[in-house]
């Protein structure tokens, strides 16, 4: 029996707990969703920083018609049922007016058509898979979607670096890297390359080793590495170990202070392609950059700079909207045409964000421009 | 009387360690069998060569004239031998009656659907289930326990329970191993009665291990003295209890004081 | 497929096999000695390459990156890896002792969870990846077909050097002979007066150690740490133990470097395969041998 | 027993279901969708729990690969659902008119598909006791994840998208209550007995007749077709399934549920399966109004990231101090079946 009590009293403390959601009127509340637990940790860290940022430098400037803003955030773990659970938190709790992130195309999956049928617009960051934003007209992004980096990627390679033999690693647990292989191999080839080799290796693992003889074996001019960053920084220094000599190309996954961090001089002469090189001169960037790391004690990685641009954008739009409701925030967002950090961006049909691509080039450890590619 | 189990020069190593070695036996149907010898002579081994934990390594085993070597245990008891462990091995977090039923469940006919959905013909096998185990529970004077956990028994009620649960399974043999350890004079003296009991009432023949000479003198009707995995003597236990070479190789001077 | 079985291929599989040699044996110990599978034994390695790369920061100041440091680094990382095992064992498996045994493997899994995400939560050190310094410079050999690293060397040598020390220890000395003893059985060892959870916590110290020594090859041979790094190698190391029979010492070492060889092997054929493949050995291996390769077989007493 | 009395777990079940309904109305809006989804994954974590409480609490066997069935049924059940039907969400009049149909039938054959996979991992496992099968089981566990991660029919590591949304707190509420009639009869019949007889002593259950291989596998199958049916009302309730969701990590947490609980409870298990879901998100609610403070020139938050950690605390401390879980071993008397007594 004092376990009836005990749960009783347990459910009365939650209940209470959930049911205290004062709403204050002169705040406008901001859902952010990002995996700050897990093994997507490290990316849900400095998505959130981002989102703290942006909206600090919005009250700074007074907040959107007087109002402040106010970061809602929720920790999805990286799991498609949590980021259902913490959408509907969001938006039926906390009464978020918009949703920035998540970080995942899973997690953005589950969550999108929730934020749909709630017609409250959400902002992805960083979830790359096109379908996320199919699920509905509220659903918006700030990345590219795979096929245009891997394509990018693949152009690159043949023209600028003038190679013909190229080979691809990536993560096969996950659709980022898997996807942005696929769609190099498929753009390298039809340019008259040649794939001569296409490994994958299992989510978490250190030793890539296995792979990368295999890969040095089919002497490949160029190595496409699709990874993030800590898996990309690492497959960079043990392909040196095992003597491969030729330049590796990767995606915007590679954007972070450790990628050198760890790759060190391995990951040296390295091209990817990012939103945007952190020696542009724009003053949009350098402003970011230096608060960022001033807030942080850390360089912004691709991670932050999309979480950073899709408050932005989202924050623009609902100045812009004049009003709290979803349908007239979701039209102004349409309407976007607007300079952030990566670059000027309008929203294509599908509400995928029309910007060009750079390449950068790793050079002493520092990131720098190398060339733009319009879409 | 014919012989209901034989077994034929049945032998059990374990690695090179003979546990066992070619016994030749028959218990007639209907009597109380002892079986006795010094610790390590092999008689559980016998036990549970009869009861399908082992396979003779050579031998067979016979039951009503069909052989039952190498069949696994649970066959064995469906086809008739029940067996209680030295070592009580009671479901210690289930009811008394609970026990009991589980060693009926092989004669259950509903099926898993049947079961599942409660039908009245379920319901109705339950009842009879439960009354069946009642009465035996009654017999062995644990009605007062019967919807108790088990493992907070007293320690010779477990003893009657395990014998009650070895019945409910239906058996024309039971093997009792050392079914009066750790029992006071006074319990074993009941336990005598209630061996015999069982044997008139239940119809069963009895298969026993027993340290304990009275009860084996005082039960049974025919008795087997084995050491080292050989027979030493075999036959009425008045006859054998005054065999020199029993007295001498087992029993020892302290034995022919008993 | 030549690419398969290539020097360079050895080399890569030997020294994976290594560094799950070094977990794989504190995961037999332990189990060899209490019968717990200790969840958290993967993360006493992550908390190794933690400590070691803390050390490196520390001593760092004063001695330049060489082989010195790196005795150093590593006499840290196996100190810090022997503390955290014996703390878990006194606080978490200790008391379960002679509670049901599956209820240490939850509460094992209890601790790992614990571990793992407090170290990701705590400001210090948080989630995201950390490179590991070169703590001595590398060196780069060619080995007929195989480029070989001096960090390959010393994988190697450390892993031997103290499997050679801990056989020796085992079999040899006094401390050993009791440790034997207590994992034949333990109330029998209490009898003949040995000091039996003395015993018990030694042997998750020596376990311990060992993950820490393997936290710090791990750091130097792939040069990236973070909170989660010990689940994957744990599993993969654990289940080495199993494939050489778990609870025998030579048998860990011996089930490791199979397993660095055939994942290795397994990888340059097909991720697929690469990817299940310790669990495919897994299975095969409780099917077929469920003793391992040098495991001795138990007879269940009825 | 006999009479045209409801039964009273019945009676239990539709109070729930009346009260959560009438409270999450849009006029009383006492319960917001919030937590509703809370409900709900309480629900499915109730399937999932009570049912790997059967193979580990009542059988006796352990298995750390749950959620590998659970996988197996939400793929299953999903692809047929996206096959069959390209349908949105359910419409007025749905009951009727077909789909939802379907929808049971999917997840009903998710959950046969589930407990086939159960009989081809019970079978060779059952060789195996305590922390070996621990082992077995928590590799194929992971060998189902990998394979799923590698058909590019089901979407590979991108997941099985685009499943059409059928599970609700009704759809949720019947099959949970179905399952738990379910596991409470089969317990409480001979079967159940013959299963918690094995877990008891299993050398003793063989020689009181029982085939323990039959019922062994028995219980794996069961657990494993429950814990399909939950993985195919999770897929339609988040219109997705993804490899990841069915790892180690996840199987551990339902296995800490049934553990918390009290092996071989179902009360336990549903308690567990409530209180810690209610307590995960209870405790992300009490942790978002922690204020961040700075240390130099850091911000230091505490934040949801602790959540997992006193989560990990609570068990640890669960298993220490209260072994046998939370229940123990009892059941709530709204579990246990009477028996008519005679005399």
């Amino acid at each position: 029996m004092k376990s009836y009590v005990l749960s009783a009293a347990v459910a009365a403390i939650l209940a209470g707990t959930f049911l205290s959601c004062g709403k204050k009127s002169n705040e406008i509340i901001i859902g952010g969703v990002a995996p700050v637990t897990g093994e997507a940790a490290t990316f849900g860290a400095s998505t959130k920083n981002a989102f703290d940022l942006a909206i600090e430098e919005w009250n700074g400037k007074g907040g959107i018609d007087g109002k402040k803003l106010k970061l809602a955030f929720a920790d999805d773990k990286g799991d498609p049922a949590e980021g259902a659970t913490v959408f509907t938190k969001l938006i039926q709790q906390d009464k978020a007016v918009a949703i920035l992130g998540p970080v995942m195309s899973k997690v953005a999956l589950a969550g999108a058509p929730i934020a749909q049928a709630a017609s409250i617009p959400m902002m992805a960051s960083t979830a790359t898979n096109p379908k996320v934003t199919l699920v509905g007209d509220y659903i918006f992004r700030a990345c590219f979607i795979d096929p245009f980096q891997g394509t990018v990627g693949a152009k690159f390679a043949l023209e600028d670096l003038k190679t013909k033999k190229a080979a691809c690693i990536f993560d096969v647990g996950n659709d980022y890297t898997k996807g942005l292989s696929e769609f190099f191999k498929a753009k390298y080839t039809a340019l008259g390359g040649e794939v001569v080799a296409f490994e994958g290796h299992a989510t978490g693992t250190t030793d890539f080793k296995a792979q990368l003889t295999k890969i040095i074996a089919a002497k490949p001019e160029i190595l496409y590495v699709s990874d993030y960053y800590n898996d990309a920084a690492l497959i960079a220094k043990q392909a040196r170990e095992l003597g491969f000599k030729g330049p590796m190309v990767g995606g915007d996954g590679w954007d972070s202070p450790k990628l050198t961090e760890i790759g060190g001089a391995a990951i040296e002469g390295s091209f990817f392609t990012n939103h945007y090189a952190a020696d542009d001169t724009r003053p949009i960037v350098q402003e970011f950059v230096k608060k960022y790391k001033t807030k942080f004690g850390a360089e912004p990685d691709a991670l932050a700079v999309l979480a950073y641009d899709g408050a932005y954008l989202m924050f623009d739009a609902i100045k812009r909207a004049g009003k709290l409701d979803g349908p007239s925030i979701k039209a102004a967002l349409t309407a976007t045409d607007m300079a952030v950090v990566s670059g000027q961006v309008k929203f294509d049909s599908d509400r995928n964000p029309v910007k060009s691509a750079v390449i950068v080039e790793v050079k002493n450890g520092k990131f720098v421009y190398r060339a733009t590619v319009n879409p | 009387m014919s012989a209901l189990l034989s077994i034929q020069g049945m032998s059990h190593y374990f690695g090179g360690l003979k546990a066992v070695s070619d016994f030749t036996f028959d218990v007639p149907e209907g009597v109380i069998y002892g079986l006795i010898g010094p610790n390590g002579s092999g008689k559980t081994t016998t036990f549970n060569l009869i009861s399908g934990l082992y396979t003779p390594t050579t031998g067979k085993i016979f039951f009503q004239g069909k052989e039952i070597t190498g069949h696994r245990p649970f066959r064995i008891v469906q086809g008739g031998i029940a067996r209680t462990f030295q070592n009580l091995r009671i479901f210690g977090n289930l009811s008394v009656i609970d026990n009991i039923r589980v060693a009926r469940h092989y004669t259950v006919k509903s099926g898993l659907f049947t079961s599942l959905l409660r039908l009245p013909s379920f319901l109705q096998e339950e009842a009879d289930v439960r009354e069946d185990a009642m009465q035996l529970i009654r017999m062995f004077h644990l009605e007062d326990r019967a919807h108790d956990q088990a493992k907070n028994l007293p320690y010779g009620a477990l003893r009657r329970l395990e014998i009650a649960r070895a019945l409910a399974t239906k058996p024309k043999l039971v093997l009792l191993d050392e079914p009066a350890a750790g029992m006071n004079p006074k319990e074993t003296d009941d336990l005598m009665g209630l061996i015999r009991r069982v044997r008139d009432e239940f119809k069963v023949t009895v298969f026993l291990i027993e340290h304990h000479m009275k009860l084996v003198m005082n039960v049974c009707e025919r008795v087997k003295v084995i050491d080292f995995g050989e027979t030493i003597a075999e036959g009425d236990p008045k006859v054998v209890g005054k065999d020199p070479k029993v007295l001498e190789a087992y029993l020892g001077k302290r034995g022919a004081e008993c | 497929m030549a690419e398969l079985f290539s020097l360079q291929q050895i080399v890569n599989g030997l020294q994976l096999g290594s560094i799950y040699a070094l977990i794989a044996l504190g995961y037999t110990m332990v189990y060899g000695i209490v019968r717990l599978i200790n969840f958290a034994h993967g993360d006493f390695y992550m908390i190794g390459a933690y400590a070691a790369y803390a050390a490196f920061f520390l001593f760092n100041a004063y001695i330049a990156p060489g082989n010195v440091l790196v005795f150093i680094v590593l006499i840290v990382a196996m100190l810090v890896g022997a503390a955290v095992a014996m703390l878990s064992n006194k606080f978490a498996y200790k008391p379960l002792r002679y509670k049901p045994k599956l209820s240490s493997l939850v509460t094992a899994i209890g601790v790992s969870m614990f571990i793992e995400y407090f170290f990701s939560a705590f400001p210090p050190i948080g989630p995201s990846p950390r490179g590991f310094p070169e703590v001595l410079p590398k060196v780069m050999w060619t080995m007929g077909s195989a480029q070989v690293s001096n960090y390959v060397v010393i994988d190697l040598v450390v892993a031997a050097a103290l499997m050679t020390g801990l056989t020796l220890l085992v079999q040899k000395s006094p401390l050993g002979r009791a440790m034997r003893a207590v994992s034949q059985d333990k109330d029998a060892a209490k009898l003949m007066g040995i000091n039996v959870e003395g015993i018990i916590s030694f042997t998750f110290l020596i376990g311990g150690a060992f993950a820490g020594a393997a936290g710090l090859l791990a750091g130097l041979t792939y040069p990236r740490i973070m909170p989660y790094m010990g689940i994957l190698p744990g599993l993969k190391a654990f289940i080495a133990a199993v494939l050489g029979g778990i609870g025998n010492i030579p048998g860990a070492m011996l089930g490791a470097y199979i397993m660095g060889i055939a994942e290795t092997t397994a990888n340059a054929y097909n991720s697929l395969l690469g990817e299940g493949i310790a669990f495919v050995i897994l299975i095969l291996v409780l099917l077929v041998r469920p003793t391992g390769i040098l495991g001795e077989k138990t007879a269940d007493k009825i | 027993m006999g009479t045209i009395k409801l039964p009273r777990l019945l009676i239990a079940a539709l109070i729930f279901y009346v009260v959560v309904t009438i409270l999450s109305l849009d006029q009383v809006h006492i319960l917001n969708g919030y937590f509703m989804v809370i409900i709900n994954r309480s629900l499915i974590f109730v399937i999932l729990a009570a049912s790997l409480n059967l193979i580990n609490g009542i059988t006796g066997q352990f298995s750390l690969g749950h959620m590998g069935f659970a996988a197996v049924g939400a793929y299953v059940s999903g692809t047929i659902t996206t096959l069959v039907l390209k349908l949105p969400a359910p419409q007025p009049g749905f009951w009727i008119t077909g789909p939802i149909f379907i929808f049971m039938i999917a997840i009903v054959i998710g959950g046969i598909a589930a407990g086939l996979v159960g009989f081809l991992i019970g079978f060779p496992s059952l060789r195996l006791k305590g922390d070996y099968l621990a082992i077995m089981t928590l590799g194929f566990g992971e060998i189902i994840r990998t394979i799923l991660n590698n058909i590019d029919y089901v979407g590979g590591p991108r997941g099985l998208l685009g499943i059409p949304k059928f599970s609700t707190f009704t759809t949720i509420t019947l099959f949970t209550f179905l399952i738990i009639v379910l596991l409470r009869n089969l317990v409480q019949s001979s079967h159940g007995r013959a299963m918690l007889s094995i877990r008891e002593n299993e050398l003793a259950s063989e020689l009181c007749g029982i085939d323990t291989t039959r019922y062994k596998v028995m219980g794996f199958v069961i657990g494993a077709f429950c814990a399909g049916v939950a993985g195919g009302l999770l897929a339609h309730l988040l219109q997705l399934a993804h490899p990841t969701q069915y790892g180690f990590l996840p199987s551990a947490l339902v296995l800490i549920m049934v553990y918390a609980g009290g092996m071989g409870s179902m009360t336990g298990s549903i308690f567990a399966a409530f209180s810690l879901t209610f307590l995960t998100e209870g405790l992300r609610v009490a942790f978002d109004n922690i204020p961040s403070f700075r240390i130099g020139t850091m911000d230091v938050r505490i934040g949801t990231e602790w959540v997992m950690v006193i989560y990990a605390i609570l068990l640890i401390l669960i298993m220490l101090f209260r072994t046998e879980g939370i229940m123990g071993m009892r059941e709530a008397k709204l579990l246990i079946i009477e028996e008519k007594k005679k005399k």
